[in-house]
């Protein structure tokens, strides 16, 4: 694996993670690391333990040992909140956007724990520029919304708590291929104002595509460890997921 | 019920003797227009204070998924706080010559107690059942309800007591907003101005401020709500602080309404507002209101414009069937009730 | 052959999404069908519609020619029509021989006034039900049978649970089985097991089967035929081989590169 | 928990077991359980053919022996938990009162051990009787509150050959219409202070239509037995007078919003409102009614169990009417303590810190001095030995007449009505003054 | 203390949750005096105190403020020992910690009473008396009450933390003792009657002193029977653990209707359970006028409670308005029997009228099912609440008072009349006792046979996952409609053995707060099961009494619904299964099995994410 620079501190960093439900071992020695301005993904087919490994990024889950560094600091016993202060913040799987709340205040419990108005204001018009379609339904309830502005309202919640890595649960699931392709870009366009991306995805291609590094997992354990080109053309990649 | 309700009075107003009387009983007592329109006024009041403890009904069912059986209760020693206090400072001169401190005083401190109440209660029966099977907080909130009962009985005894008067000025029939030759009592109108006002600040609260925000974000999906940094369990703590804090408001105006009290006060209320909760669709503010609303007025009208015309010997009897029937008539037609939502995913599993 | 299922032009839409889109789908009598997709890709929504759980909004479903569109789930079952679910849904408080026994509710007629009475028709209905539930465990070996027949279907390993599920199927004696996921959670040698088993349900208990699945290797031996869903819609069909190299297929799997700007 | 049952499995066992042997052990038992079931079994062992002094009672009941050391045991059977506990709780502690304040009997103390709850319902006065009847040792019972809890629980008693007086039971249908007809719930043994409401309603009625003049009346009862009884027996004889009747109707126990009902009421624009219920509906029906269009005018009318101080304290109590017994008792003394009435209600408010809650508190502690009485004429000494004869206690109390208790004057007809019959109507003029008001007899009704 | 599960030794140890500190010292005995506190001023101590416990030295008024500081002394001083750590040693510092909470809480009780003394509360509450300052101060002065209190409290509170010093079997053996020395005493009034009965009154003169509670060598006997049953038992059971390791592992039942059908296959088990039907069959006759009427009283809630089982129990409906079928039972037997009744005037013989009862009672059942049996869980539960009142109001009516008699009731229901043999009613609950007993059994095999027939699997599947059940071919509508009605069956049989046994019948015997009894019942024995449904019938009716019916704790009768609620609340928090629950582990239950349980669980949640939301979402689960 290689990491831009030796000398640049990760953002964000799993060391030696171990998981369990119950007695049941999850995530197997997992060791990886998120640099400022970079966009990763870890890929793997069902079950391999992605979404475990967003949990525990986020401290929805206690690893059993190892730790979760960010910026330097150990967060491993520190609540989600404390971590999303900090920068941390994930759009999840299948955006789970609250649907009975209208856009607008969607978008503001991104914003939960800020408290500088403008600071807010001035982001809020950020994603409105973004997403010229969702500032149209801003009174809208978030449930009555397509599937690919739903995805863009998740996104803007995220953003609006200032992240400085974004962590992103299978972005392109449930979506029609074309949003998909434009999903993808929007991802680009969030990385490219410089904020780290972390994607969990079980789109390879695609995800590949747009990212710098990537990990594979499988059963728990990290199997490929590359860069997106790499990746991409390791036949044990189609092999993890079509069958051998 | 409540347009029934109206529509009676609309043709009272045209003729002054009931044309809905004489159904299928020609003997039935004819309303007429100002006992209607007392009907319909204490049907409000009652209504209104069922909504407001079905409030409470609604938010824990929102946000914790279950129906909290001793919300009732909450709203009982509210009642037993305020009698206390008034009864104490009418001893001590206070309640006559300054009536309105302590009034507020009184107010204050119903609220503090039942609010304080209902969080004691999340805090040792409810929170370490989160995440279990509905049924067994349900099952709790029950036992619960049966504990405070007795818990006052075994403190103040099972007598009834009695507020001490109120002025006159409260008390004396006033002419409500500017129909003329409507004169109703001043407290019915306090009453009905004060549930007015706490809804609006509720709905305020709710739907304005950040923390109502919060509120209705882990009532939706707690994962979640607790991804954008809100803390889950002080939320819900909240939610029960605030359906307390109504229960105490409808606990201070059915004092000042009924000036007596009693420790079973709170079973039967409470049952009506958890009937008015389900009758609005649970889960739903102003849902609740209206489920209450139209509780009051069907128990108040019901008997005397259905069931009289209809030759039921004794019609105000069976008021409270009128209200169960209507739950279930209600349901029947809309299963989530008036204004239910659809059923969200979790409420499935 | 005799077209056992026949979905024509199914559309299913939740809250204004859409989740199955003019579908079109048939399995013929005596048939192993697979359905795969990634996911997300309405294969479960599919299953629920043939089952009568989810109601279509457009389309037609006809089992033996006749539509099932808009029946009861039970009386989809009572037709021959039985599953089992993704996320293994047993009665988790009832044992392993009463899962099987409650499953042939459908094809028995004995009441309470017999079970009070303990009259000879129910008992000897009651044998019957026992024995043939004995009979479809007996199907999976020795894994569910002997003490655990009276074990609570909540002790069971999870591989035993999806196979507990698969005989609760076949307790409802149906002629269309729908698999959803059978060998997920299972180490290798019992998938091996259980893609043998598949191929005896047919060739033993002449059911046809449709079957989702994730496991390609499961896929590839057991399949007649092989149906790719992509957001709800049918992308690919035809033998494993044909579809695996199918370039939409591998592409509705590992997605498509973006453009990069 | 599997070791646990299986200790439980052993106990099960062993208890069987025990209970098998217990029953091969002898075929008498069934004989001697009979036995148990029977008055008593003193008589066998100790025929009161010879009797050592002089008493009351020939026998035929059985003789209760309490040896020395040991307490009289009689029992209070009121309503004391429940909504009802209003009523049963100043019964019991007035039952308690009066053991105390009577002393000893030749000697030996009294107790009434346990409070018993009837529950205010036939059933919990029914198993209330039988923990009664089970123990041989308990010669009298006072209570219950309720008539309901009487009517389970009088075949018991009576059939086990003890007394029961209540102070607060009023159904006709537990002794006699006062004119020599058994009621249908009559049982032997059972006697009374309270009046038989019988006349209750019929004086109300008389002095409404007759005194007052006026010819239209309503009612409203709570759905209790007694309240509906009252308020029907009230229509009945309205009717029968050539009054009109113009609604009849019930409220709920727990019902506060009084607007339906008076509404209800009011319809037929009625003279008089006749209540006879208890706190709180009560309450509400007082403060509610004048506010309704129609009844502005109307004269409210209540019955004893209104006529309590938390009652009569409000003001808008004010200018009713209320029938019930006389509750005059004011100076009356109670033969055998010698305490008055008033001397006993300021016991009681000391001792539980609250006025008694409803009116029967000195009709039961009269009950409780007429057993006591009745036990100590049938009661004599023998080898330190108290020997009470029950049937000696029934004589007694069914020869009682002329007996001055705090109620008045007391003496016993043939089906256990002990109590004055005189039904007194008051008004009540000011809540400030409540005695006056009590005082304040406008009419008297006797049969 | 604990043994360490080989499939747990996965889990990371984790360091022992208990740490003392001054802060939670004085939050617990806070805690403690707030209980003394709050016990005293709801009147306990002051109304028991005239009863003794042991005669003379410990009354029940002080008994029932005694146990307070032993749980929290007990409580304060527990290790939580977590898997893989070792359990700190007990020393003389649990003792004093103990001590510290009990004289806290005892100190609290000592300034309740000076404020007694200095203030009048007594207006709002009752029980702010003198008698309760005497209680506290041992009518010696206050100076005298507080220290006194500090005492009690600080041993008390010592005794209960140095129970953690003695060795586990000493300490079960001390606690058996205690309970069955309060027990014994509490329960003077049944043992003596069932001693009576054994022709033992000499065992009851013995040990009971003449006014109230055990006299200390009494207390003293009881004890060391106690302690010698405990011995025998701990002796039998481990002989029979060491036969059981010797022989394989037998199949053993995990639900009822295989528990019992397998119970009986077992020659032993078949002697057992028939040694307790005859055990049951001769008990009546040994038992006084009390226990026959408390049991048929058990006997009259256990049929309601067998029926509510199947309805809640075995279908998984939450019905809180299951009085109404109690109530119309009760109803059409006294209208069918009663020459009073005022509407119908055949008079029956019960037993031709019961036939009537089942038949109206199933009609019910359907008019009132037929609606409410689609609806979801909590509404259906206020739904039939909302019918129980209906139900009750119309009874009540004057509007059908022809009918039914309205607040009058009916009464002079005959009693039950046994071709010959004995005409069964009130005055003789030994007959009665036999009557409901001979209903319970038949609503136990009614119970037996239908849950182990096609029918009660279908009532079990759809308890489980009503949609999978309805998947698997079985009318939901149908099978629940039929529990619904077996329910009302079953309870009206109870309701018209009520109305012969009382003999009167009114409404007010048909409130809300009945069906919350039965349900507590159910719930507290364990639904879904036949035996913990017997056993919370037993505990609940027999022990703390009825809603209108006395218990064996009569002198708590009236705290028994303050009770009930504490217990409701303690069961659900720390043993929701129920007091028998319906299932039990297999002693056989595989380790590899056991990690595959915990896999799927993660699994299953995993997948529920997925299944609830985005398109998945709308399918009803």
């Amino acid at each position: 694996m290689n990491p831009p620079a030796s000398d640049v501190v990760p953002l964000l960093e799993l060391r030696g993670i171990n998981t369990h439900y119950g007695p049941v071992h999850i995530l197997k020695d997992i060791e990886l690391a998120i640099y400022p301005g970079e966009l990763v993904c870890l890929l793997g087919g069902n079950a391999s333990g992605k979404s475990t490994t967003l949990k525990t990024l986020l401290g929805m889950v206690k690893p059993t040992t190892g730790q979760v560094v960010l910026d330097g600091e150990d967060v491993t016993a520190k609540p989600t909140s404390y971590r999303v202060q900090r920068g941390v913040t994930m759009v999840p799987e299948n955006r789970r956007l609250f649907k009975r709340l209208s856009v607008k205040e969607n978008l503001e419990l991104g914003a939960y724990l800020r408290n500088d108005r403008d600071g807010i204001a001035r982001d809020l018009e950020r994603i409105y520029e973004m997403f010229p379609r969702v500032s149209e339904r801003l009174s809208q309830r978030a449930g009555t919304l397509s599937g690919g502005e739903q995805q863009m309202v998740a996104m803007g919640r995220a953003l609006m708590a200032q992240p400085r890595v974004l962590l992103m649960d299978e972005p392109s699931m449930g979506l029609a291929p074309a949003l998909v392709q434009t999903n993808f870009e929007l991802i680009q366009q969030i990385h490219e104002s410089g904020v780290a991306i972390f994607m969990v995805e079980q789109n390879a291609n695609m995800a590949l595509s747009i990212a710098d590094r990537g990990w594979v997992l499988q059963t728990g354990r990290v199997v490929l460890d590359d860069t997106a080109a790499a990746l991409m053309s390791n036949p044990e990649l189609r092999a993890s997921y079509l069958g051998g | 019920m409540l347009v029934i309700g109206l529509l009676a009075f609309v043709a009272q107003q045209i003729n002054p003797t009931n044309p809905f009387a004489s159904w299928v009983n020609p003997d039935a007592n004819r309303l007429t227009g100002p006992a209607l329109r007392d009907l319909i006024i204490s049907g409000l009041n009652l209504g209104v204070m069922y909504g407001l403890i079905a409030l409470g009904y609604s938010m824990v069912y929102g946000v914790l998924g279950f129906i909290n059986f001793a919300h009732g209760e909450v709203f009982m020693v509210a009642v037993m706080s305020s009698w206390i206090t008034s009864e104490k400072l009418f001893e001590a001169g206070l309640w006559e010559d300054f009536f309105i401190p302590s009034l507020l005083l009184t107010v204050m401190i119903a609220i503090v107690v039942s609010t304080t109440t209902a969080v004691v209660m999340e805090r040792i029966a409810y929170r370490p059942l989160r995440g279990s099977p509905r049924l067994i907080p349900l099952i709790t909130s029950i036992g619960v309800s049966f504990f405070l009962q007795n818990v006052a009985i075994g403190l103040f005894g099972p007598g009834a007591k009695r507020y001490p008067q109120l002025p006159e000025w409260l008390t004396a029939r006033r002419t409500l907003l500017w129909i003329p030759g409507v004169e109703v009592e001043g407290t019915k109108i306090l009453v009905l101005v004060v549930a007015g006002v706490s809804m609006a600040m509720l709905w305020y609260y709710v739907e304005r401020t950040k923390t109502g925000k919060a509120m209705r974000a882990v009532a939706e999906d707690k994962e979640i709500a607790a991804l954008m940094g809100i803390d889950v369990d002080k939320t819900i703590v909240r939610t029960f602080a605030i359906g307390g804090a109504m229960a105490g408001v409808a606990g201070i105006l059915w004092g000042l309404l009924f000036r007596s009290v009693v420790a079973t006060t709170g079973f039967l209320p409470g049952i009506k507002a958890f009937t008015a909760a389900v009758v609005g669709g649970v889960g739903n503010l102003g849902g609740s209101m209206a489920g209450g609303v139209s509780l009051g007025t069907a128990e108040s009208l019901g008997p005397l414009l259905l069931l009289e015309p209809m030759g039921v010997k004794g019609p105000t009897q069976l008021k409270d069937a009128v209200a169960f029937v209507l739950l279930i008539a209600v349901l029947l037609f809309k299963p989530s009730g008036l204004f239910g939502e659809r059923l969200s995913a979790e409420d499935r599993t | 052959m005799n077209r056992l299922l026949d979905i024509r032009n199914l559309g299913v839409v939740f809250g204004g999404l859409s989740a199955m889109n003019d579908l079109n789908f048939h399995v013929d009598e005596g048939e192993i069908v697979s359905v795969i997709g990634p996911n997300g890709a309405g294969k479960t929504t599919f299953f629920n519609t043939i089952t009568g759980l989810v109601h279509p909004t457009s389309g037609d479903i006809l089992f033996e020619g006749s539509s099932i569109v808009g029946l009861d789930p039970s009386a989809i079952t009572a037709l021959g029509i039985a599953r089992t679910f993704q996320n293994v849904r047993l009665f988790a408080n009832m044992t392993v021989l009463e899962n099987v026994m409650v499953s042939q509710h459908c094809r028995t007629k004995q009441g309470a006034f017999g079970a009070l009475l303990n009259t000879k028709a129910f008992r000897q209905e009651e044998q019957e039900i026992r024995e043939r539930a004995h009979e479809v465990l007996s199907f999976f070996g020795s894994r569910l049978i002997g003490y655990r027949l009276d074990q609570p279907a909540y002790v069971l390993s999870y591989a035993n649970r999806r196979r507990l599920e698969i005989a609760r199927a076949m307790g409802t004696q149906p002629r269309l089985l729908l698999l959803d996921e059978p060998v997920a959670g299972m180490n290798p040698k019992e998938t091996e097991e259980l893609t043998k088993l598949i191929g005896r349900l047919r060739s033993e208990w002449g059911f046809t089967i449709v079957i989702i699945e994730h496991d390609m290797n499961v896929v590839r031996d057991v399949s007649d035929r092989v149906v790719v869903l992509d957001h709800g819609e049918t992308i690919a069909q035809g033998s494993f081989d044909e579809v695996s190299s199918d370039p939409q297929v591998i592409e509705a799997y590992l997605g498509r590169p973006v453009e990069k700007k | 928990m599997i070791r646990n049952q299986k200790r439980l499995g052993v106990i099960g066992i062993a208890l069987s077991l025990t209970l098998v042997a217990a029953a091969c052990g002898g075929d008498d038992d069934s004989a001697n359980v009979d036995a148990t079931t029977a008055p008593t079994t003193q008589p066998a062992a100790e025929p009161a053919a010879e009797p050592a002094a002089e008493h009351l009672g020939d026998g035929s009941l059985g003789v209760v022996t309490v040896a020395a050391g040991e307490q009289i045991q009689i029992r209070s059977l009121e309503a004391i938990t429940g909504d009802v506990a209003f009523l049963g709780v100043p019964n019991d502690r007035a039952t308690i009162l009066a053991v105390a304040d009577y002393g000893q009997i030749n000697g030996f103390d009294v107790t009434t051990g346990t409070s018993l709850d009837d529950l205010c319902s036939a059933e919990g006065g029914q198993a209330a009787a039988q923990t009664i009847v089970s123990d041989e040792q308990v010669v009298g019972v006072i209570g219950t509150s309720c008539s309901g809890a009487a009517t389970a629980a009088g075949p018991l008693i009576s059939e086990s050959g003890g007394v029961m007086l209540s102070g607060s039971n009023t159904s006709p249908a537990l002794t006699s219409d006062l004119i020599g007809n058994a009621g249908d719930n009559y049982n032997v043994g059972y006697y009374r202070t309270a009046h038989n409401d019988l006349f209750q309603g019929a004086a109300m009625a008389d002095f409404v239509f007759n005194e007052l003049g006026f010819t239209t009346a309503a009612a409203i009862h709570d759905g209790d037995p007694y309240t509906q009884g009252l308020a029907q027996a009230f229509a009945t004889a309205f009717e029968e007078l050539g009054g009109t009747v113009t609604a009849f109707t019930g409220v709920g126990k727990d019902d506060t919003d009084m607007v339906p009902v008076l509404t209800e009421v009011a319809a037929g624009s009625p003279e008089a409102l006749f209540f006879p219920i208890f706190q709180p509906a009560g309450d509400f029906i007082a403060a509610q009614a004048p506010g309704i269009a129609g009844l502005e005018n109307t004269q409210l009318l209540a019955a004893d169990g209104l006529l309590v101080d938390g009652f009569l304290q409000i003001p808008e109590s004010e200018g009713m009417y209320f029938s019930g017994p006389d509750v005059r008792f004011g100076e009356n003394v109670n033969q055998s303590t010698g305490k008055t009435a008033a001397e006993v209600l300021a016991a009681y408010q000391s001792e539980y810190g609250e006025p008694p809650s409803a009116p029967f508190w000195g009709h039961s502690y009269d009950a409780t001095t007429l057993l006591l009485d009745a036990v100590k004429a049938a009661s004599w000494v023998e080898d330190g030995s108290l020997m009470i004869d029950r049937a000696g206690i029934r004589e007694s109390l069914n020869s009682t007449s002329g007996y001055s208790g705090l109620i008045g004057t007391l003496s016993c007809d043939d089906f256990g009505d002990c109590g004055s019959q005189k039904i007194t109507i008051i008004k009540h003029d000011s809540s400030a003054d409540i005695e006056a008001s009590k005082a304040n007899v406008v009419f008297e009704f006797a049969p | 203390m604990s043994t360490i599960d080989t499939a747990h030794s996965m889990a990371a140890p984790t360091a022992a949750t208990w740490s003392p500190s001054i802060k939670r010292l004085a939050q617990t005995a806070a805690l403690c005096g707030l209980g003394l506190v709050f016990i005293s001023l709801i009147g306990m101590p002051v109304k028991l105190n005239s009863r003794a416990l042991i005669e003379p030295i410990l009354s029940r008024g002080y008994a029932s403020l005694a146990w307070v500081p032993v749980m929290f002394g007990y409580v304060v001083t527990k290790q939580v020992v977590l898997e893989g750590m070792v359990a700190q040693k007990r020393g003389a510092s649990d003792v004093a910690e103990g001590a510290i909470v009990g004289a806290g809480g005892g100190l609290l009780l000592g300034i309740l009473g000076i404020l007694i003394d200095n203030f009048d509360l007594r207006d709002p509450l009752l029980n702010w008396s003198p008698q309760l300052l005497e209680f506290i101060t041992f009518g010696n002065g206050l100076g005298f009450g507080v220290m006194i209190w500090v005492v009690i409290g600080g041993l008390s509170g010592a005794a209960g933390a140095g129970l953690h010093l003695l060795p586990a079997t000493i300490r079960r053996f001390i606690m058996v003792i205690v309970v069955a020395v309060v027990g014994i005493s509490f329960l003077e009034t049944a043992a003596t009657d069932l001693l009576q009965g054994l022709r033992l009154e000499f065992v009851s003169d013995g040990i009971y002193s003449k006014t109230s509670g055990l006299t200390i060598k009494g207390s003293v006997i009881t004890g060391a029977i106690a302690a010698v049953a405990l011995y025998g038992s701990q002796q039998l059971q481990q002989r029979r653990l060491t036969r059981l390791s010797q022989a394989p592992p037998a199949a053993s039942g995990f639900t009822p209707g295989a528990a019992i059908l397998n119970s009986f296959g077992d020659a032993r088990s078949r002697l057992k359970v028939g040694l307790g039907i005859l055990a049951l069959i001769l008990l009546p006759m040994v038992l006084g006028g009390i226990m026959n009427e408390l049991l048929a009283n058990v006997g009259l809630f256990l049929l309601l409670a067998l029926g509510l089982n199947i309805v809640v129990g075995l279908a998984g409906i939450l019905d809180l308005g299951y009085v109404a079928f109690f109530a119309v039972g009760g109803y059409t037997a006294a209208v069918l029997t009663s020459p009073n009744s005022p509407w119908l005037t055949p008079e029956l013989p019960w037993f031709v009228a019961i036939f009537i009862v089942v038949v109206v009672a199933a009609i019910v059942g359907l008019l009132i099912g037929a609606p409410v049996i689609r609806m979801r869980g909590d509404y259906l539960a206020i739904v039939t609440l909302g019918f129980g009142e209906i139900i009750r109001l119309l009874f009540l009516s004057d509007w059908l008072s022809p009918m039914f008699g309205g607040a009058q009731g009916i009464t002079n229901i005959p009693g039950v009349q046994v071709a010959g043999l004995a005409n069964v009613k009130g005055t003789d609950p030994r007959a009665v006792f036999y009557l409901v007993m001979a209903f319970c059994a038949f609503a136990i095999y009614v119970s037996w046979r239908l849950e182990g027939s096609r029918l009660g699997r279908a009532w079990m599947a759809i308890r489980e996952d009503e949609s999978v059940a309805e998947a698997m071919g079985i009318n939901t509508v149908n099978a629940k409609l039929m529990a619904f009605v077996t329910g009302a069956i079953l309870a009206s049989l109870s309701g018209a053995i009520f109305a012969a046994k009382v003999g009167s019948i009114f409404p007010s015997s048909f409130e809300i707060l009945v069906s919350v009894i039965i349900l507590v019942i159910v719930i507290v024995g364990g639904m879904g099961r036949i035996a913990g449904v017997m056993v919370g019938a037993a505990v609940l009716i027999g022990v703390l009494g009825g809603p209108s019916q006395p218990g064996l704790l009569q002198e708590l009768a009236e705290y028994k619904l303050l009770i009930y609620g504490a217990l409701l609340v303690w069961m659900m928090l720390k043993r929701p299964e129920g007091l028998l629950p319906n299932v039990r582990r297999s002693r056989e239950l595989h380790g590899d099995e056991l990690t595959q349980d915990a896999w799927i669980k993660s699994q299953v949640a995993a997948q529920d994410e997925i299944d609830s939301d985005g398109a998945g979402s709308e399918v009803p689960s």
